[in-house]
């Protein structure tokens, strides 16, 4: 399983390099983003800075499903999903190497994020631990429940907006709890102990393990 | 061509002595501010940069509208557009740059969300997304359509910019030297000083955009020189095809007597 | 009429140096070994790829800079269906009907005629099989009647009776002095139906090569230039 | 060019019945975001409302933004595209017809975020009529721009990613200026002559041109 | 083995009471008018659709429920190529290889003997011409040396020399003990390299027919039941 999960995420992953999606277009698009909410948002520093890890999260989410879309449209073109599932991988593997890619993506995104939000909205970082550590498990999250949705929704002819209807929804928590969690994390008033840290593990690793199980399903519907 | 190296080179000269002088004038001759005190010295850097990011991007769209037009197209005005929407980006990053150091002291921040600052943000994606959609692979003039629509589409942040300061009444300096009765509040030898910044600036564009303009030549140059060669390199494939060919007795196969009938 | 053209794709060279000519009331087919570009030259033909030496000329404006004034009379059958999968096959005729201003006919008569039951014809297209697909995108190529017919690999998918079908109606676009270019693999088949053919291999064309049963005259206008109508070739 | 127009937007619309994208998909996002935001932004009813017309207008750009991609994921599924332009169209018709059909759309969910909004987030309205022209004109201009920037990415391999960065920050400036035009008319400060209602018709129909004299060159690319 | 099988696509029954064999060491074809059913049946077996009444069995399994463990022994080339894009060919090549555990073998010798030059296995796939797209497919099809090999019109898009290569893998393929079950207009091609065959029409299978050539001994397993090796029938 693991190896099947492997070759998936490079396989995706050597694609991204490929085409560059990730590097020519979803980062301008998180800058471009990130500049409207400053400016809807507004002159006054202090709130900007308060909702910074609302804005992050937001636009983190966002381009998740971004790349969610783009993950499950390589599949879609030239019907390769149908491939995938002839050359006999195990679901859970394809799963795991999907998840593998996209949470990567979301790292890179979420990188590129972090620098704007501290340099532009001059937001501060107490507790980086904390911090990455929940960044960590909102990503996995996000990306289990992106990929398991992804898949579901790519068997459809409508998938462009399906999958934000299916996936948005049920990240709502993990969207909630890392948003706390980094709130806690810049105001430094816990550290690695945060309750919200643990809710996103317990979050992360569920969603995980649904995906792992019912994936079979899903692929083969 | 030797002659069009000369005025290059003498152009970039000339830039250099209009920017050392710059340098000197607002330095060392002009007085510090009343209010702004040595701050205002940036007065002679900053809006002439926006100046000349607005210029590039202006240039950018002419040259898009030239090629679009069926009757004037040709690569030459795209690459024109192409250069000197880099140069524009550079230059936007200058006036970025420059207008936060002056934020820091002034307003006391690096970066605040004012309408002008925002919208040059803006201006400053719209043409690095002008500039990645250059280099999504495709057939040259391909690239060139779909940077022209984009470049053309692009140039509409501009008047945007120039006016932000008056639609959102915000933080930043209002129309001083470009106002609509064009007559600069600012007097004696400090609009001289900016002046020459203006002219000096604008000669560094030219010598820039030409720069980038022709390394864009030579890049296509150099692209049909590849074809010519892939071509050549076929043709003699060919040959050996045809020799065969016409060897094994099908018929008369000169690919270029298709015209005719054995 | 294709003069000396070489066509790109990316750096490489797909065809070069390549003569073509088609005349009216005559079908001309294309074969070679696969990737020796033959959808490169229909499509440059077509107007969807521009030559980078030589010319391409149809009904004698250059295929590239005239290409909206072409179109409309030239029909193009690609190895896909352009066809939308949301709609039926009916609705799919009767969009292309309209777009193309050629109002008569039923599309269910059209259809009918090209072997698609009623039935057929009320599945949304991506239920369809991949023969029925063909003809209905064969349906919407041939509409207008178009004064040229350009048929890439018409005889792939489709069944027995389909590929007679595909031939009779070659025949008959032929026939009534409009122009015919096939490309195809079903060698014999199509040589048969034909008047002329070229062999395309690796990017260079070979040929014209004439049916000796049926293409002896058909060849006169070519060398002239004199017996040409309408236009159609230099 | 006229009668184009109508065949392309009949065609789109009479395929949006049929697959209910618009119905079964886009209708529940923006019931979703809507939302979302409401809880992000929290309880306090005061600043929901004032930023309303922010977060309707945040939420209809992103909606459009996947009418847009669905009007050309259409077209891309089995080259569609080619064969549009085999039929000989006016190049002027596609666009029209194309942005009518997006207008269509837009606005039909615009209706539906408009009553969202004055129900669950109580937003008042003052200036009905400055509000509909100006939600009219914005729509138009980012139906314009989306149908432009939407052929010239579905020409391309990554459209998914490219379409957002090259719309939202060429429509940014009118989602500013219907967001004051939507404040002014709240407040009713100001009735039709608002001078930001002046600005989005410029916009609407600078696009709408822009896009008119250069679909062609772009649909052929 | 499909059993009096009823396959369902909506609301209409595409297949109706089909009883289909196939053994081990021949080549079974099937021909028919355009949407009877071909492809359908095919997918069916392949576990990609399922039943509503009758019964498929794949070696003896259940070709729904268990087709994962079918899939590993059969190799399915569709209508349509499953390649990734943006993928060279031989990229997608050694994805598969190594996707199917079938490391034997460097990719570029498997394409030569494809007709495939390292030129373009060295392109990204959407650039390829549709004989070659077919070949990398079928490339991947055959990768893992299935059991059971299901082959979907695999002649459509090739030219005379790759039809052949694919009549000669059939061949090679049954003679080793192997089966492979072909869909394909190619009629006269297809039964001269086969040993049995159905016509199938308007969703009802008819035969088998025997190849006289060399059918004939082949058939006796399938009165008995008891000739049939290692299960790949009931
Ligand atoms: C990052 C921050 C800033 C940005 C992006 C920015 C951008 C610009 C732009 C685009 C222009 C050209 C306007 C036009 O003529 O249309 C401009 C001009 C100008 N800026 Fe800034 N600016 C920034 C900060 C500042 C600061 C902090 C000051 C001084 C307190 C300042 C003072 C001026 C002045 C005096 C002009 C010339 C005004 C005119 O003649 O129109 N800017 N700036
Ligand atoms: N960018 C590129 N660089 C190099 N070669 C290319 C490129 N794009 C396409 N090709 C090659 O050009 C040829 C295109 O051929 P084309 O599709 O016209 O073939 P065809 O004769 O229609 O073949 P088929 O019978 O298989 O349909 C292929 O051999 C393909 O590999
Ligand atoms: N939902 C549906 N309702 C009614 N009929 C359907 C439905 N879905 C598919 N069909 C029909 O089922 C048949 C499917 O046939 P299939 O694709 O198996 O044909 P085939 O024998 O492979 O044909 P071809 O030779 O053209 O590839 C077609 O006739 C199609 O019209
Ligand atoms: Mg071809
Ligand atoms: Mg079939």
């Amino acid at each position: 399983m693991i190896r099947d999960a492997l070759e998936i995420a490079k396989k995706d992953l050597l694609i991204e390099v490929r085409s560059k999606v990730l590097l020519n277009q979803l980062l301008p698009f998180v800058a471009v983003v990130l500049i409207l909410f400053g400016f809807a948002v507004g002159t006054e520093n202090r709130t900007l800075v308060d909702i910074s890890p609302g804005i992050f999260w937001v636009i983190a989410f966002l381009s998740a499903l971004l790349a969610i879309q783009r993950s499950f449209s390589i599949e879609a073109e030239n019907q390769a999903k149908d491939g995938l599932l002839a050359y006999g991988l195990e679901p859970g593997g394809i799963f795991l190497g999907k998840v593998a890619s996209i949470f990567f993506e979301c790292i890179v995104v979420e990188v590129f994020l972090g620098l704007g939000v501290v340099f532009v909205y001059g937001m501060r970082l107490n507790s980086v631990a904390l911090l990455v550590v929940s960044a960590a498990f909102a990503t996995l999250g996000v990306a289990s429940v992106g990929t398991l949705f992804g898949a579901l929704a790519a068997a459809t002819k409508v998938r462009e907006t399906l999958l934000p209807l299916l996936v948005l929804p049920s990240t709502a928590p993990v969207l909630l709890a890392v948003t706390k969690a980094w709130e806690d994390g810049i105001s430094s008033r816990i550290g690695i102990g945060d309750p919200w840290l643990g809710l996103l593990v317990v979050f992360g690793l569920i969603y995980l393990a649904i995906g792992l199980v019912s994936f079979g399903s899903v692929l083969e519907d | 061509m030797k002659n069009g190296k000369f005025w290059v080179g003498l152009l970039a000269v000339v830039a250099l002595i209009g920017v050392a002088l710059t340098y000197w004038l607002g330095l060392f001759v002009t007085p510090p501010d009343v209010i702004q005190g040595q701050l205002v010295r940036l007065l002679y850097i900053h809006p002439s940069v926006a100046w000349v990011a607005y210029l590039a991007y202006g240039v950018t769209s002419v040259g898009s509208i030239l090629y679009l037009w069926k009757r004037t197209r040709s690569l030459k005005w795209d690459r024109l557009a192409a250069a000197s929407a880099e140069v524009g980006v550079v230059f936007t990053a200058l006036t970025l740059i420059t207008g936060s150091i002056w934020g820091r002291p002034t307003w006391h921040v690096w970066w605040t969300w004012d309408a002008r600052l925002t919208t040059t943000a803006l201006l400053f994606l719209l043409y690095l997304g002008y500039l990645a959609l250059r280099k999504v692979p495709a057939p040259r003039d391909k690239v060139a359509v779909r940077a022209s629509v984009a470049g053309l589409v692009a140039f509409i942040d501009v008047p945007i910019v120039h006016q932000s300061v008056v639609w959102w009444k915000t933080l930043h300096q209002s129309a001083t030297v470009f106002n609509a009765s064009l007559s600069p509040k600012v007097h004696g030898e400090m609009a001289w000083t900016m002046l020459v910044s203006f002219i000096s600036f604008t000669l560094v564009y030219l010598w820039m955009t030409i720069k980038r303009y022709q390394i864009e030549t030579n890049i296509d140059e150099f692209d049909n020189l590849e074809v010519e060669a892939a071509i050549a390199e076929r043709l003699q494939e060919v040959d050996e095809l045809v020799n065969s060919k016409t060897s094994s007795g099908t018929r008369d196969a000169d690919p270029r007597d298709g015209g005719s009938i054995s | 009429m294709v003069r000396d053209a070489v066509v790109m794709l990316g750096h490489y060279p797909v065809l070069i140096s390549v003569n073509f000519d088609a005349f009216e009331g005559e079908v001309v087919y294309l074969y070679g070994p696969n990737g020796s570009g033959k959808t490169t030259l229909l499509r440059l033909i077509a107007g969807y790829l521009s030559a980078a030496k030589g010319q391409a000329m149809v009904f004698g404006l250059d295929a590239k800079a005239d290409r909206r004034a072409i179109r409309q009379y030239v029909g193009y059958l690609g190895h896909q269906a352009h066809l939308y999968d949301d709609l039926t096959a009916e609705e799919n005729i009767r969009f292309a009907q309209r777009a193309t201003r050629s109002m008569e006919g039923d599309p269910l008569e059209i259809a009918k005629d090209l072997g698609l039951s009623p039935k057929t014809m009320g599945l949304k297209v991506h239920k369809l099989s991949a023969g029925q697909r063909k003809r209905v995108s064969m349906a919407i190529a041939t509409m207008r009647n178009p004064q040229l017919l350009l048929l890439d690999e018409p005889h792939a998918a489709l069944d027995e009776q389909g590929k007679d079908l595909v031939d009779q109606l070659m025949r008959r676009y032929a026939s009534s002095g409009r122009t015919v270019i096939v490309a195809s693999h079903e060698v014999e088949r199509v040589k048969a139906a034909s008047d002329r053919g070229y062999l395309c291999d690796r990017g260079v064309l070979i040929g014209p090569e004439v049916n000796p049963a049926k293409g002896a005259p058909r060849v006169a206008p070519q060398l002239g230039g004199a017996g040409e109508v309408d236009g159609l070739s230099p």
